[in-house]
């Protein structure tokens, strides 16, 4: 976790460095949206300690369901203005199916279920953003299988 | 006790000292003090963990031990 | 198309910056593996002007389906030593969910319909890499939806 | 008259101008020349393009007309 803004093409390099066996590597960034003028500032909390903690088993989840060689999670928290990214994750994988699922399941777990809480300040004042049923439907996916 | 997101807002703040025997005992004196607030913790999307970890049911409570209510997350 | 290395990381710093609008961007690297020695170079084969015009269709076709709101590709041609990037694809969309599914259809297509050739070289000679079953079966996925 | 892949590894070339009136007649030519690799451009996977388009059944050509043989196509 990060407080300070983060560049996903430095990670990505990184994480892409010196790898002779990986013939994947999947990644999802997530940036803040100006929705036109509706979102001036994204505010993200985390609860210290316990978020690294979560995040680091689902991590583990995820590298034993999908056989991942490698994941790269960061998660800015803190005021983010329109245009900077959230969140990155990065995925390796002998082959594109597990890096890509992988990736896939981690972002539907870091959006609905790791423990950060979301603020949206606009015009109209500020509201806290909770999972959509889409967000469920994505997580749900991965519990039928 | 830590409350995070929405319910910090609801309560006015985030972090405070209170002595409480048990999470039962704690919820009652948030009663007692704060009804709206007790209300919001109340409500089954929220969460609580005590020392960090995940509880269901009632727990007795040690001096030092961190309670944190967590309303529904969103990361990402 | 590319003959020289290209660093993923680099385009897809690029490829993120100063968009207000997008919350999700998906990419994929491939990345050539040695095979624990078994591959001391990949070859790859294009046919100039047919290939980007292909290329081109598809992702035509990727916008339009999943609403992306840019693509970007690089494919690399020519000798390529284990460890250096293969292709790049990166997909920019509101939302995650068409971000990664387009990001996955443009891999599927790359690597069992678009026209490249893809030779192994290693001690124990050279062969042409042809699509595998489950190159097969990833891309039907796209045609029963 | 173009060959990728393994095509251009069993011909021993890539590139060859040669004149023919229609494809149907330069495949003529070539079991004439090299029955081994016509026997490669007949394989079902093989795909046939015409000036850069794809075609399934026998064309004319013009003096100029780029032909194509394509075999299982691997990217990525």
């Amino acid at each position: 976790m990060t407080q300070a803004p983060f560049d996903p093409g430095l990670a990505l390099g990184e994480f892409c460095r010196d790898r002779r066996e990986t013939g994947a590597v999947a990644s999802f960034t997530g940036l803040a949206r100006a929705e036109a003028g509706q979102t001036t500032l994204l505010e993200l909390e985390a609860y210290p300690g316990f978020t690294e903690r979560e995040i680091g088993r689902h991590e583990a989840a995820a590298v034993a369901r999908f056989g991942l060689q490698d994941v790269l999670i960061i998660h800015r928290t803190g005021p983010i203005p329109p245009g900077e990214a959230i969140v990155f994750v990065a995925t390796a994988a002998p082959h594109r199916r597990a890096a890509f699922e992988g990736c896939d399941f981690l972002m539907d777990y870091l959006k609905s279920r790791a423990p950060f809480w979301k603020k949206e300040t606009g015009p109209d004042g500020a509201r806290w953003i909770e999972p959509t049923d889409r967000d469920r439907d994505d997580l749900a996916r991965w519990e039928t299988q | 006790m830590l409350l995070f997101g929405r319910l910090a807002d609801v309560a006015g703040w985030r972090e405070r000292d209170i002595p409480a025997s048990s999470l039962a005992d704690l919820r009652g004196r948030i009663a007692a003090e704060d009804p709206t607030l007790f209300e919001a913790l109340q409500a089954p999307a929220v969460r609580t963990a005590v020392d960090q970890e995940m509880v269901t049911l009632d727990v007795s409570l040690q001096p030092g031990s961190e309670v944190a209510f967590l309303p529904p997350m969103s990361g990402g």
